[in-house]
């Protein structure tokens, strides 16, 4: 009973992180339709600005996300502008290839300046866990899912009550007749892969004080973005919340119960299952 | 002087008559890719071994080729070190995918390869002339922890934790072999993929099952994952033994709080009564600004090691590899010898160490000729 | 100046002929171990490029899961040798026959999808078969991996034709490979195979419309493209020697096979060729620090100075960034490849 | 004889009946219009008929065999083939090879559709640019080859959606003539047409949809004279120009 709530609680902790790496791409994809390969390694980059302001300013890491959020905005909004913009109609392999290639440069950069040496956040409250009966619940992670909510709670506002959000969303249902709508259809996938790279970067952000840096980082971060992303219903933020702490807990329970070495087969044959089953994911629309 | 005069041939476009008076000797390594971590520390070790080496007036030529922890990459590399550059010997490769997949070319093309720290028992035990070991094989890390752990208590079960990849695997199965040997269970066995953020599920798989030991192989940041969330979850055996890798860190042992009373075993320490071993810690540091892992440590030796063979054969491959055979050399890695024995060739039959954490300080507790300090058994819980 | 479209086809058959001709007498003057092992990768790269571009570029299905069958063919070869005493080169054909198998199942999955939905089914089926294969270990020796270094000898008869001694008997089977896959790519593309494949690329409704059976004709690519991926991996199996789960069922790989192809030409057959011809050299140059080395052999830079040091030192480590910076260009600058990119140029330069 | 039969055939999405319970049949030789204002469900059952949407109810027959359940590429080698409202060439393919796909639907020789294509280039006058990337076609000549295509899969009974629009009238002509000349050699011809002109010009019988259901069956003029279809339909389109 132990394990079966230890692995529940654990699963659904982590899950919130997951459902920031996919809320971050199911924007992206929605607006722009491009999948996006270098969605890990945006969040690398996340990951060793929050290593950057720990180490040499002594910022927490959970405060820092203040800082990285807008600094990843531009980030990814520069990508976008100068990169992925050229190649919104082309063929979707080269826009596949363009993000690994974008991935590959920020990942070897990133190597060139830090090396590839593992970078460890310590903090006091690294290892810290309250007790509840027979089973430990991590602070540091317990944290991140509150700020999680909070994150995804103002993502949601902003794309309802907004303009621009408002905008965002209506470009993301169809492109085209946004254009005709007269909205800046350019300037909605700036910010939507501006938003995007924030996301995964607060992701980063959050797990840097529970796990730990390296210039590869982001490459198993990618997949698992997928799969949330076309589980939830691609361009669906609930259902990319929803999609990450379903894949926490799988992941969480296949390790548990079939063998750590499975856990991530388990993941990918409930994708492959969610693809066949309900192409449109759990929450997107059935003609999508 | 020596220097000076490469120094203006360059200038002068000469280079290739002046570098031909340089020992060439290659070194096959993953310098980029998903094993360039571990692979950095080789790439250091061996810079310091070429300094060492330009003060003793023995001045290297060394051909760096990254086989970015790909098979058939390091074949490229070995090819052409091999047949173009015309290397006295090789130094490398880091992985054990990688060394196996050049062992054979090695022999082949009649070129002196020394393997400084690829775990794989295979790499060295196909009868190949030219294939050389530097650090301990893989069933030495088990047997080396379970001897430490049976002469302090009498451990009955015990549960194994290892990263699912060919170092991880491999090391547990020849320690399941060397348990089964001891009369010790196993009550869990649980691979798992590296780069896992979430292990408390299995830890708690594992906890509940209350074993003696628990034997952990996995590389540095997982290690510090892994005793963290067994920290959380509350996990108490006998003793934690590390199976190398991660758990010989600096890094590790500066995480204080769930490094403490680990035992861990280790190919080289600093603390080491072998000779230099100290002081190389001490300019590794300065050098690079970390400490040095028991990978830089053998890539030092070996690089030492074939640099001296390799000039006592004036850069001839075959003598080189005869010189090989028949030397003995003692420095930063104790004694070092290349014999054939249980089946391998040209293995040195290092002695490996076991090591225990205190207050963030490694003490070498076993063999006891090494011992620095007693070791504390059983574990006395977290703080 | 014009030709006909049958002198055109004559004139490039004959060119062929002569590149194949050169390449067979290849092993006669050139001795270098390291020259031909670069060849023989070409011809892998090569095989792989073709196999891929008859799904990818004929036929519009965008894989990128080819890892699957490579490994596959990879594992079965070697597995068969080592356990059941199989010579490869029958082997072979036994993990072809199990590629098509794997095909079908992971056809009867992505079919059902299209666009980015499918390159997504395709990948995530890859990485369950690089999971299984690393945790069934009974039957792939798991992330340890198959060490397959002992060759058995060709024999015709009681004659022995090649022990596997040196490079070339590996050169001339890479090269049968690669032409026996051009082969068939022009085969098909010339054949009603190759009009129901591009249909299906250009149009999938469209060409339903038209008494294409969509299904059936990518099953029939897909199966083709598998099990020449297939030989690739058989023939990289016991090239290198050695198998693991990473390096034969990895994402890596599957990337590597599209890049070849968008890198050369998508869709045509000398695509994979180019691409092939220039990615193998390309990431030999940059990874074997083989730039500064030649600046300093030509004098146009000292080893000792600031720029030097720092170029001998990083640009070894930085090989995969400028790998991945050519990457970008190349999709921004040249997106149908090389060899879209020339033809548009000469076309240009035709018109003008 | 009858060659197409339409029994009570519905089509829902969801909710939404875009086509309930049409029933009409066709005579072999013949050109039927089908017309109604947008959204009336011409196009979805075209896409009934040639198996890209399976009927919710009812039953289709074409020469006396059900066709339910068939697939688009099952329905083409019976012999029934459609053009596309929003014209779908092969792009990268030429305009030759985009006819021979078609004719592949008849033999498996590549010389045969080639010289079958060819044939049906000819009719369509559009040999000229054979060698031309059926992508950089302008839209008339776009539209002739769609008909060159489905002729070559060799039908019995065209599905015409739409070929005169956004034509202009001198285009338009020929593909009226295109049109009467095919009936000469004996198909029979389904057309969705919005042109009003045209589409009395060269139909047998006339077939109204509106709001998914059929309104009126006729003649031209039996069609134009309905109160019905005058109210629903044709108001409509006098009131759009």
């Amino acid at each position: 009973m132990d394990v079966f709530l230890q692995s529940l609680i654990s699963g659904i902790l982590l899950g919130g992180v997951y459902a920031l790496i996919g809320t971050g791409l199911t924007l992206i994809f929605g607006v722009m339709r491009v999948i996006n390969f270098a969605h890990g390694d945006i969040q690398m980059v996340g990951m060793y600005l929050t290593y950057l302001l720990f180490v040499h300013a002594g910022i927490d890491p959970f405060v820092s996300v203040l800082i990285t959020f807008p600094l990843m905005f531009l980030f990814g909004g520069l990508i976008q502008k100068v990169f992925i913009n050229r190649v919104l109609d082309a063929l979707p392999q080269n826009q596949i290839l363009l993000t690994i290639g974008l991935g590959l440069i920020m990942s070897n950069t990133a190597m060139l300046i830090f090396t590839s040496d593992y970078k460890i956040l310590t903090t006091s409250y690294s290892s810290g866990s309250v007790k509840l009966g027979g089973i430990s619940i991590s602070q540091p992670m317990t944290i991140s899912f509150l700020i999680t909510v909070a994150v995804t709670a103002a993502l949601w506002w902003f794309l309802k009550k907004t303009d621009t959000g408002q905008a965002i969303r209506a470009t993301a249902q169809d492109r085209d007749a946004a254009q005709l709508m007269g909205i800046n259809v350019k300037r909605m996938s700036i910010i939507a892969f501006g938003l995007g790279s924030s996301l995964v970067a607060t992701a980063g952000a959050l797990i840097a004080p529970t796990y730990y840096i390296y210039p590869q980082v982001g490459a198993a971060f990618t997949l698992k973005a997928f799969v949330i992303t076309v589980l939830g219903g691609m361009g669906s933020i609930v259902g990319a919340a929803l999609g990450g702490i379903i894949i926490g807990i799988s992941e969480s329970m296949g390790a548990a119960y079939i063998g750590a070495g499975w856990k991530d087969v388990v993941v990918f044959a409930l994708f492959l299952l969610v693809l066949l089953l309900k192409p449109s994911g759990l929450m997107g629309k059935s003609n999508a | 002087m020596k220097r000076t005069l490469v120094t203006m041939a360059l200038a002068l476009g000469l280079s290739g008559t002046a570098w031909s008076q340089a020992l060439k000797i290659g070194v096959i390594n993953s310098m980029s890719g998903p094993e360039a971590p571990i692979g950095e520390n080789l790439t250091n070790g061996i810079k310091l071994a070429e300094e060492d080496l330009k003060k003793k007036g023995i001045l290297l030529q060394i051909v760096w080729e990254d086989d970015t922890g790909k098979p058939q990459i390091a074949m490229s590399a070995m090819e052409k070190l091999a047949t173009r550059d015309g290397v006295a010997g090789i130094v490398g490769p880091y992985t054990s995918a990688c060394a196996n997949a050049v062992s054979k070319l090695a022999e082949r093309y009649k070129t002196p390869l020394l393997v400084p720290a690829a775990a794989k028992e295979e790499i060295t035990r196909q009868g190949l002339k030219y294939v050389f070991r530097m650090n301990a094989p893989a069933d030495v890390y088990a047997a080396v922890l379970v001897d430490a752990a049976t002469g302090l208590g009498k451990p009955k079960t015990i549960a194994f934790m290892y990263e699912n990849t060919d170092f991880g695997t491999s090391t547990t199965k020849t320690a399941k072999e060397y348990v089964a040997k001891k009369g010790i269970q196993v009550v869990a066995d649980e691979p798992y993929p590296k780069g896992a953020q979430d292990y408390r599920s299995t830890l708690s798989v594992i906890k509940s099952k209350n074993p003696d030991l628990v034997f952990l192989v996995s590389y540095v940041a997982d290690a510090i994952l892994i005793m963290r969330q067994s920290k959380e979850v509350g996990l108490k055996p006998q003793a934690f033994l590390g199976g190398g890798a991660g758990y010989t860190t600096a890094q590790f042992a500066t995480e204080k709080a769930v490094s403490n009373f680990v035992f861990s075993c280790t190919q080289w320490t600093d603390d080491v009564s072998w000779p230099g071993a100290k002081d190389f810690g001490k300019r590794y540091k300065a050098k690079f600004g970390k400490e040095p892992t028991y990978h830089a440590a053998c890539a030092y030796e070996s690089m030492m090691v074939m640099a001296d063979c390799a000039q006592k054969a004036k850069g001839d491959k075959e003598q080189t590899q005869a010189a090989l055979r028949a030397g003995k050399w003692n420095g930063i890695m104790g004694d070092v010898k290349f014999e054939d024995y249980n089946g391998f060739t040209n293995q040195n039959n290092h002695q490996m160490l076991v090591q225990q954490l205190f207050d963030g300080n490694y003490e070498t507790v076993f063999p006891a000729k090494f011992a620095t300090r007693k070791p504390t058994y059983p574990f006395p819980g977290w703080k | 100046m014009t030709f006909s479209p049958s002198t055109r086809t004559g004139l490039s058959a004959g060119a062929a002929l002569l590149l194949l001709a050169a390449l067979a007498i290849v092993p006669r003057f050139v001795q270098s171990p390291y020259a031909l092992h670069v060849l023989i990768l070409i011809f892998l790269s090569t095989i792989m490029g073709q196999a891929w571009n008859i799904l990818g570029g004929y036929t519009g299905q965008y894989s990128v899961g080819h890892a699957a069958y490579f490994g596959v063919g990879a594992y079965v070869t070697v597995s068969l040798m080592l356990h059941r005493q199989i010579a490869p080169w029958v082997g072979m054909w036994a993990g072809a026959a199990a590629v098509v198998v794997v095909a079908l199942v992971i056809g009867s999955i992505c079919f059902r999808l299209r666009g980015p939905y499918f390159v997504l089914a395709s990948i995530a089926v890859t990485e369950i078969m690089r999971l299984v294969a690393t945790n069934l270990k009974d039957l792939t020796n798991g992330a340890e991996g198959i060490l397959a270094t002992e060759i058995p000898p060709l024999k015709f008869g009681a004659t022995v034709i090649t022990d596997f001694g040196s490079k070339v008997p590996f050169y001339y089977i890479g090269l049968g490979l690669a032409v026996l896959t051009i082969l068939v790519t022009w085969a098909v593309t010339h054949s009603k195979l190759g009009y129901c494949f591009q249909a299906i690329r250009e149009d999938q409704d469209a060409a339903h419309s038209l008494g294409i059976n969509p299904t059936l004709y990518k099953n029939i690519a897909l199966a083709i493209s598998a099990v020449l991926t297939s030989f690739a991996g058989a023939f990289y199996a016991i090239y290198v020697g050695f198998v693991d789960p990473p390096t034969v069922l990895g994402l890596d790989l599957s990337v590597q096979i599209v890049l070849i192809c968008i890198i050369g030409g998508i869709g045509t057959i000398q695509g994979p060729m180019v691409g092939a011809c220039i990615l193998v050299p390309l990431s030999e140059i940059l990874r074997s620090n083989a730039v500064p080395e030649l600046l300093m052999k030509w004098g146009w830079m000292n080893g000792e100075s600031g720029i030097g040091l720092f170029l001998k030192e990083n640009l070894a480590h930085a090989h995969v960034l400028i790998y991945g910076i050519l990457v970008v260009l190349v999709i921004l600058y040249m997106p149908e490849g090389l060899v879209g990119f020339l033809r548009r140029v000469t076309r240009g330069r035709r018109a003008a | 004889m009858a060659i197409l039969v339409i029994e009570h055939v519905s089509k829902f999405f969801g909710g939404l009946a875009a086509n309930s319970d049409v029933s009409f049949s066709m005579e072999e030789g013949s050109i039927m219009g089908l017309i109604g204002p947008n959204g009336a469900g011409k196009t979805t059952l075209f896409n009934c008929i040639t198996g890209y949407y399976p009927p919710s109810k009812g039953v289709i027959w074409f020469e006396g065999r059900k066709m339910n359940g068939l697939q688009p590429d099952k329905v083409c080698k019976l012999g029934m083939a459609r053009t596309w409202q929003k014209v779908r060439p092969l792009a990268k393919m030429t305009v030759l090879d985009n006819v021979v796909v078609g004719a592949l639907a008849r033999t498996n020789s590549l010389r045969v559709a080639r010289e079958m294509a060819m044939a049906q280039l000819e009719v369509v006058r559009l040999h000229g640019k054979a060698g031309f990337l059926a992508g950089g076609l302008p839209i008339g000549e776009r539209k002739k080859l769609e008909v060159a295509r489905v002729l070559a899969t060799g039908p019995k009974l065209l599905l015409l959606d739409e070929v005169m629009g956004g034509l202009n009238p001198a285009e338009s002509e020929e593909i009226i003539q295109l049109i009467l000349d095919i009936r000469t050699r004996g198909l029979t011809q389904m057309v969705i047409e919005h042109d009003m002109k045209a589409i009395m010009r060269i139909s047998d019988r006339i077939v109204v949809l509106n709001s998914g259901e059929k309104l009126a069956e006729g003649s031209p003029d039996e069609v134009v004279n309905n109160q019905d279809v005058v109210d629903a339909y044709l108001g409509e389109s006098h009131a759009e120009d």
